[in-house]
């Protein structure tokens, strides 16, 4: 993470040192108001069914979780005080605060708990986390055991606030759709350390302090408001000019140089090692066409300059990332082939695989998607690169989400590009796209890419039932290996999320979760 | 005849023209191609050829589109137009969150430049060809030839962010409390966006009252005023312009729609939270009821538009009284 | 005899036009006594509005006092202050204007804008100023005048408006009283009464009036001293009777000239018994109505004409006469079948029109043409005065193409105009011109009849006597029928063979010129041709 | 009568240029304009070059290394995407106009002509197109039917026309009641020559007018559309330039001002043309 903007921080903070005006981390204040952003309206706040950083950031201060993470990555005790595998490594038994209550004053209890993950794994999009929990047992009000069919090491990550919220079986029980649910987004009851206040779509979401939250003397905020604001550039203006004390999610680079560069302001990318944002170049490997060659793909890989994507497009912000796993994740195994630009082996391998250029210089035409307008740049500058090697790509528009998801689900498409998360764990956001199981017509960030390799297959069996953390790294590794060779998605960066915050904010969330986690900590000085 | 009979016919044909709008809209969206159930599925993360069909009956697409019309026209006169896809909430409440905010918006925008083009206009037309006049007309235009959102931005980084007097972004900042000071708070959001959206409309307006102004003034009756020896005052303000107005009137009564269009861009720029940017997000998210919703409350709004704009010209002109 | 009351000395009025000042008055002096009238006449462009204008201080922007002075009261008009000629405007001197429908404002009750003037010039407060104007309302005789002073402009006939007009000039009792043309957009019956009412009011208070006309036979009626303007200039001026009975210059001769005499001339009724012929145009019961939007949009009908009979015959003239809205204009142009008739037969020419329809109707057109009253509006402004006369050969009638010009040539020499001018566009014609190209257009298709809508109304007395004499040349030469619709008498008079008079739909008196005209049977025909203005008032007879 | 023989025949068209000519804004407008078509037509040609070819740094600052207008996110010429779009937004301006102005003139000519139920009927679709909220009917067609040039032309014609028909409707009306077309009626003119020989020629000015400004709204119409992301990324035309680099307006703002000042000018010079137009066609500023 040693990037320009970081290093040019950490020169004014060194400084800053020397002159003696930071004596020591401040003491927490109690009190204020922390106004903070949502790029987009959630659709309701109850992450239990809905993913999503938008539902995740008011959902992380309303609903407490049975753990929490430090930037290290180390699981940390929230609403269960201590956890244990079993031996075999199929049932994990939490054990959790006594006292600890909703926000009606009904008591948290493990069945609860049960409820919860009962909940997300019928409802929740990301089928891998509690796909292999078979049963909850409630032995006693504070004690749930998770029943596992086999071994499951993502298990803790999906213990966080982000992926499982415990959920008040009393309000959600009542037999309704828990997706449509009428308390998913007005007169939130939750276990976190903040309360419901407003939630008025478009505007912004209302939370206050949770006076009987199970953690003695936290929270420190009053409240926090998340204003909801799709312009970038208008959460930028808000930040200069003292209206937002701070905006997470961050990508627009410019932006963020430009905050980075005001005397108030911090600008980090700190927290997002668990989301796991990575851009990708995806093919359909499946089609009939050239890419179902995988030296087209490596030739298409070789003449795309990723610096131009990481210096030019990205201002240095992001990094890159040679595989599927990010770069911020223990698991991630740099050590393979990045691609850097080479058009003479480029051309080569095109012209190896049968595809000579013709009489007006083109071999073949591609189309390109993407799916998100932040990714536009990518897909024009990839229009411009391949030309150069006799590719000739038409960029499809952007219309809406739907359209393109529908499109590229049904394999309808030659390349796209798209920006998928990790979420912490490989098996939870990085099988389901290499899966030759998980080739689904109909369902977007699946394995699209129609791409299938026994191997592969095998090692996301193993790794994803191995506990022992080396020799699950070992497992990756080769998983990565074989993955940059057969290219059926070129990665090139991480997305260049960033958390912007005024001076003023203490304890921002730079954990792995970002604004995922809970705000008991944040406060306000002065 | 009868002020209420003409509002009660109004109404009635204001229905009839909703209806109207509800047929096409509906009719379209299921012309084109693409199909809500995919997106539903999407959004589960896939479905099985069984849970399509399910859904499909769950929100009676399995029937013929007709039937499915005639459901939907007979729900909206429920006052149920349906529930979002996106949103899993009903149509009408989101809308009615939002309606506020653009009428808030949209009101104040035309009642801003009318207010203002009609005092350009009036003064352009006391020297139809002198320098100022033309220097106003000039600078009338300004705001018309410019790209609404593109004044937008260049407003927001003038007096948000370099002389930062006005709030950025939202309608009221939540910190305040009490009815007055919210309202305050809701007055200082609104300044920016009011003064971009009216812009657009103020070259409209102070033009059309030039033109009228001059060819009242040329007219026998003020003519006659100027014989009985009122002063050019008078003249002008008392005679003159009410009868200048009514074309202005209408004029700007026409322009709803097109004021609803430019506040589509000016919430997405000052994240100001109407209907605008919920037409944005649902149409972003193939999100139909929502959609049809939107447009079927902009139809609404321009219609009750269009009937206050009736109701001020009968108030400004006892000729149109007279008149169905 | 004291100083007058109002004088103007050599005054010049310039306007301002692409090519510089011009003069619009020039070298102008006149003078009015209290309490008398003076009418100043002339026809359209001859200055006499500009004059009164220049008096109350509302030249247009673009015009200016040149030279000269207007003395009111001992002050000169023309060096005084805004504020002090607004002291002035509408208290000392009010004015009527020719226009009561447009001069009145239309989103002001009457009773407010008479009471305005009160309150303005006298200090009145607003129920004094109120009960002042309905009081005025009730001088002006309007009736239920306390009621009909909440009404608005558009609720009153053209001839109350009027009424209005004189009531608020005359609110201050000014010392002058400037009338410009105030009846002439009136139907002759209503211009009488105005009349009436003007003579008594004056007479009563004691304004001095200017009368602004163009009608010798008004001014024979009115006023007590006449000057006479031709193109910014005053050409003659006297008392009335001296001027009338000697005037000096040609154009007081023509004016006095056009004054219709409403007694008959003999006629060699022989001529008119020897047609035994089938009339050229025969109309059976014709009926017109028009559809008239009401409330809940149930549509009523208006009859506009009511199941009316009348014969032409061949290469005769009959007129039809009648105020606005009596139906004349309605029934000929059914005739011609550019109105569509809802009841009813037309022969013309033993063809029935009435029940023609497609191509058999269009090449019908040929047989009937029409020239219209607005010079302005009935000639296309975006086609050659040729073209304009082409067109109906283009569309009907037998002429080669080769031809067509040849024939329109020949057409413009026919009406006087020169060939030449085929290649100009209309608005580059005078009035009378353009009347000439219309009459070439009628021409152009040989048709049987020619109905001439209000053919010179619009044209000022001495070009409206050209195309009369040449309307009747053509008939003597082309053995032409008109169908002769007008309002004015001493026209119908001078053209037509037979009459028929209308009233409101119906035709009232249908006979010979002289029977109609020497002894009318209904009350209606009577008070219509009483109502003329003439100059028989003042002609000194010669001692028998 | 005489002296008027030898006059030269001044059609109405030579008279409102005459007049068009006395108006300095106008003609100033006309100049601009001529000039923007000029770059549209010739540029691609002088400046050639494909637009999308990143030819240098990213956010080059106007005026920095020969590029007169800097380079944009991508490290494209500006001037060249400016000369590219100004073809693109005049050619969906035109476009979209002509359509606006077909659909307005026919609904509105026979609106305007045959009156009774033909007129009730036509103008009820014209009263009903233009309760559609504009802009947000032409989004929900473009999201749904594509977002190409051609969807996006007819999208702002199928929402403008209304204005052209009304304008159509009441010059018919009133005109129609003019005796020199009662004239040629009477002189056997056919209903379809009535209308489109007798009377359309006359109705033209007010319409020649609501065209030109039409088109400076149809590019405003789409310089919208684009900002919203509806736009075709393969064309560059002045909207799409600016929705892509809206995201940039904080640090690179000359990225969004250019092509927005280009807009601006553009349709600033077409509302002038537009007036100058007004004046000079309406004969009642002509007599003054």
């Amino acid at each position: 993470m040693k990037i320009a903007v970081l290093r040019h921080l950490a020169i004014v903070a060194g400084v800053a040192a020397l002159l003696g005006t930071t004596a020591k981390a401040e003491d927490p204040v109690r009190g204020g108001t922390l106004i903070t952003t949502l790029p987009q309206t959630p659709r309701h706040l109850n992450p239990a069914v809905q993913s999503g950083i938008v539902t995740g950031a008011p959902g992380a201060q309303l609903f407490a979780a049975p753990l929490r993470y430090d930037e290290d990555w180390t699981p940390q005790p929230y609403l269960a005080e201590s956890w244990a595998w079993s031996d075999d490594g199929l049932s994990m038994t939490l054990n959790l605060v006594q006292g600890a209550t909703f926000h009606d004053g009904d008591p948290i209890t493990s069945e609860d708990v049960a409820f919860s993950v009962e909940t997300i794994k019928a409802n929740h999009p990301f089928k891998t986390m509690f796909g292999v929990v078979e049963t909850v047992e409630t032995p006693d009000d504070h004690t749930a055991i998770l029943k596992l069919s086999q071994p499951h090491p993502a298990l803790l990550l999906a213990m966080s606030s982000q992926l499982m919220p415990i959920i008040p079986k009393h309000i959600y029980g009542d037999g309704q759709d828990p997706k449509s649910h009428p308390r998913n987004g007005q007169d939130v009851v939750g276990s976190g350390p903040f309360k419901f206040v407003e939630f008025t779509a478009d505007q912004q979401v209302i939370l206050e302090r949770n006076d009987d939250f199970f953690i003695e003397g936290r929270p420190y905020l009053d409240r926090i408001v998340y204003r909801i604001i799709k312009d970038a550039s208008a959460r930028a203006i808000g930040m200069e000019n003292g209206e937002l004390h701070m905006t997470t999610f961050e990508n627009t680079v410019r932006n963020i140089k430009r905050m980075s560069e005001n005397d108030d302001l911090v600008a980090t990318d700190e927290g997002y090692a668990a989301i796991g944002p990575i851009n990708w170049l995806a093919f359909n490997t499946g089609s009939d066409g050239p890419l179902a060659d995988k030296r087209v793909r490596q030739a298409i890989a070789y003449a795309i300059d990723k610096n131009f994507i990481l210096n030019a497009i990205m201002l240095g912000l992001s990094q890159e990332s040679k595989t599927g796993i990010h770069p911020g994740s223990p698991l991630y195994y740099p050590d393979v082939n990045g691609y850097d630009l080479d058009i003479d082996k480029a051309n080569a391998l095109l012209d190896e695989a049968g595809y000579e250029k013709g009489a007006d210089g083109i071999r073949f035409s591609l189309t390109i998607d993407h799916g998100n307008p932040t990714t536009k740049p990518q897909a024009e500058f990839t229009k411009a690169s391949l030309a150069k090697v006799g590719i000739d790509v038409t960029v499809n528009s952007f219309v809406d989400f739907p359209t393109w998801a529908n499109k590229i689900s049904n394999h309808d498409f030659d390349m796209t590009w798209d920006t998928v998360f990790n979420w912490g764990d490989p098996v939870i956001g990085v099988h389901r796209t290499y899966d030759s199981q998980n080739i689904k017509e109909g369902v977007i960030w699946s394995n699209t890419q129609q791409y299938a390799n026994n191997r592969i297959d095998e090692l996301m069996a193993q790794a994803g039932q191995e506990i022992d953390p080396d020799k699950r790294a070992a497992l990756y590794k080769e998983f990565q290996e074989i993955l940059a060779e057969d290219l059926p998605v070129y990665w090139t960066n991480t997305l260049p999320y960033h958390t912007i915050y005024n001076k003023k904010v203490g304890n921002p969330p730079l954990g792995i979760w970002s604004s995922s986690s809970p705000y008991d900590l944040v406060f306000l000085k002065e | 005849m009868g002020f209420l009979v003409v509002l009660a016919q109004r109404t009635l044909y204001g229905l009839l023209l909703l209806l109207a709008v509800l047929v096409l809209n509906f009719t379209m969206i299921n012309l084109a191609p693409g199909d809500v159930v995919d997106t539903i599925a999407a959004d589960m993360g896939g479905a099985s050829a069984e849970l399509v069909a399910q859904i499909r009956a769950e929100y009676g697409l399995d029937q013929p589109v007709i039937v499915q019309l005639g459901n939907y026209v007979w729900r909206v006169f429920q006052f149920d137009l349906g529930q979002s896809y996106f949103y899993n909430r009903p149509v009408t409440e989101m809308i009615f969150e939002r309606l506020p905010a653009t009428l808030l918006l949209v009101f104040s925008a035309q009642i801003f430049a009318l207010v203002v083009g009609i005092l350009l206009g009036v003064f352009a037309a006391q020297r139809p060809n002198g320098i100022l006049s033309h220097i106003v007309t000039l600078f009338a235009l300004f705001g018309y030839a410019a790209p609404v959102f593109w004044t937008g931005i260049l407003l927001l980084i003038a007096f948000s962010l370099k002389i930062p007097l006005f709030p950025v972004a939202g309608m009221r900042d939540v910190t305040v409390e009490g009815f007055l000071p919210q309202a305050l708070s809701v007055a200082h959001h609104l300044v920016l966006p009011m003064l971009t959206l009216g812009s657009i409309f103020i070259a409209l307006y102070s033009r059309l009252c030039r033109a009228s102004m001059l060819e009242v003034l040329g007219s026998d009756y003020v003519r006659t005023a100027k014989a009985k020896g009122l002063s050019p005052r008078d003249v002008t303000m008392k005679h003159a312009l009410k009868n200048a107005l009514p074309p202005v009137v209408t004029l700007a009564g026409l322009q709803f729609s097109a004021v609803i269009s430019g506040a589509v861009l000016v919430e997405t720029v000052f994240s100001w939270p109407g209907l605008g940017q919920l037409a944005l997000t649902s149409i972003l998210a193939r999100d139909t009821p929502t959609i049809l919703g939107i447009l079927f409350f902009s139809a609404l709004v321009v219609i009750v538009g269009n009937l206050l704009t009736d109701l001020v010209l009968r108030l400004i002109d006892p000729r149109v009284r007279g008149k169905a | 005899m004291s100083a007058p009351l109002l004088s103007v000395e050599n005054l010049r009025i310039e306007l301002a036009t692409r090519g510089g000042m011009v003069p619009v008055v020039d070298d102008l002096s006149l003078w009015l006594n209290p309490g008398e009238t003076l009418s100043i006449v002339g026809e359209s462009g001859s200055g006499k509005s500009m004059t009164a204008l220049a008096v109350m201080g509302l030249l247009p922007r673009i015009g200016r006092v040149a030279a000269g002075r207007i003395m009111f009261e001992g002050q000169d008009m023309t060096q005084m202050e805004d504020a002090a000629l607004r002291r002035i405007r509408g208290n000392q001197i009010g004015m009527i204007f020719q226009e009561p429908m447009t001069s009145l404002n239309p989103v002001y009750t009457v009773g407010e804008q008479i009471a305005e003037v009160l309150r303005h010039h006298q200090n009145q407060g607003a129920a004094q100023a109120w009960a002042n104007a309905v009081d005025l309302l009730d001088a002006v005789r309007i009736p239920n005048a306390k009621g009909r002073a909440g009404t608005y402009p558009h609720e009153m006939s053209g001839g109350q408006r009027q009424r209005v007009m004189i009531a608020m000039a005359l609110a201050c009792r000014p010392k002058i009283l400037i009338a410009d043309e105030p009846t002439t957009a009136l139907d002759v019956t209503v211009q009488a009464e105005i009349f009436d009412l003007m003579r008594e009011l004056a007479k009563e208070t004691k304004t001095a009036t200017i009368l602004i006309t163009h009608d010798m036979g008004v001014v024979a009626e009115m006023a007590d001293r006449v000057v006479v303007m031709l193109k910014g200039e005053k050409v003659e001026d006297g008392t009335v009777t001296d001027l009338i009975n000697r005037p000096q210059h040609d154009y007081t001769k023509s004016l006095i000239a056009s004054v219709p005499h409403l007694t008959p001339e003999t006629r060699d009724e022989s001529e008119v018994a020897a047609q035994v012929d089938q009339p050229l145009l025969s109309v059976r019961d014709l009926t017109v109505q028009f559809p008239v939007k009401k409330r809940w949009g149930k549509r009523e009908m208006f009859t506009a004409v009511n199941g009316i009979s009348f014969d032409v015959e061949r290469g005769k003239t009959l007129a039809i006469v009648g105020e606005s809205g009596s139906g004349k204009t309605t029934a000929a142009l059914a005739v011609a079948r550019l109105v569509a008739a809802q009841a009813g037969h037309v022969t013309l020419d033993r063809t029935d029109m009435l029940t023609l329809e497609g191509e058999a109707l269009r090449q019908a057109r040929a047989n009937v043409q029409v020239i219209f009253q607005d010079p302005y509006s009935s000639l296309n402004p975006r086609l050659r005065a040729g073209a304009i006369v082409r067109e109906p050969m283009d569309n009907l009638g037998n002429l080669p193409a080769a031809q067509r010009d040849a024939r329109v040539a020949e057409l413009f020499e026919q009406v006087g105009l020169e060939p030449a001018q085929m290649h100009l566009f209309p608005h580059q014609f005078s009035g009378g011109q353009r009347q000439r190209i219309s009459i070439a257009r009628a021409l152009s298709t040989n048709p049987s009849l020619i109905i001439c809508d209000e053919a010179v109304s619009a044209l000022d007395v001495i070009i409206q006597a050209q195309i009369l004499d040449l309307l009747k040349d053509l008939q003597r030469d082309l053995d032409l029928t008109y169908l002769f619709i007008s309002h004015d008498l001493g026209v119908v008079q001078q053209m037509c063979d037979d009459v028929a008079v209308m009233y409101m739909g119906d035709i009232v008196e249908y006979g010979t010129r002289n029977a109609v005209f020497a002894s009318p049977q209904q009350d209606y025909t009577r008070n219509l041709l009483a109502a003329v203005p003439s100059v028989e008032s003042v002609i000194e007879h010669p001692a028998p | 009568m005489s002296e008027q023989t030898h006059l030269k025949a001044r059609s109405p068209f030579a008279e409102a240029f005459e007049m068009f000519r006395r108006n300095h804004a106008a003609v100033a407008g006309l100049v601009i304009l001529l000039a923007i078509v000029a770059v549209a037509i010739l540029g691609p040609v002088l400046y050639s070059g494909n637009p999308f070819d990143m030819v240098w740094a990213p956010f080059t600052p106007p005026g920095t290394e020969g590029y007169l207008f800097g380079t944009d996110y991508l490290g494209r010429d500006l001037l060249s995407l400016l000369i590219h779009g100004a073809r693109v937004s005049l050619t969906v301006g035109l476009a979209a106009a002509f359509v606006t102005v077909t659909i307005g003139i026919t609904i509105g000519a026979l609106a305007g002509f045959y009156r009774g139920w033909v007129e009730e009927v036509l103008m009820r679709l014209t009263e009903f197109f233009q309760v559609l909220p504009t802009l947000l009917f032409s989004m929900v067609i473009v999201a749904l039917f594509g977002a190409s040039l051609l969807m996006i032309t007819i999208a702002i014609g199928l929402v403008s026309w209304p204005a052209v028909a009304r304008i159509t409707r009441a010059e018919f009306l009133r005109i129609r009641e003019l005796e020199y077309v009662t004239a040629a009626r009477a002189g056997g003119v056919r209903n379809g020559g009535l209308m489109f020989r007798v009377i359309l020629p006359n109705a033209l000015p007010p319409i020649i007018v609501q065209a030109a400004l039409m088109v400076g709204s149809a590019i405003l119409f789409e310089a919208g559309l684009s900002f919203l992301g509806l736009t075709d990324p393969n064309v560059a035309s002045w909207g799409q330039i600016i929705g892509s680099n809206r995201q940039y307006i904080l640090d690179a703002s000359y990225t969004v001002t250019v092509p927005g000042i280009a807009i601006f000018i553009t349709v600033l010079a077409i509302s002038l043309v537009g007036d100058g137009l007004n004046d000079a066609l309406n004969p009642k500023l002509r007599e003054r």
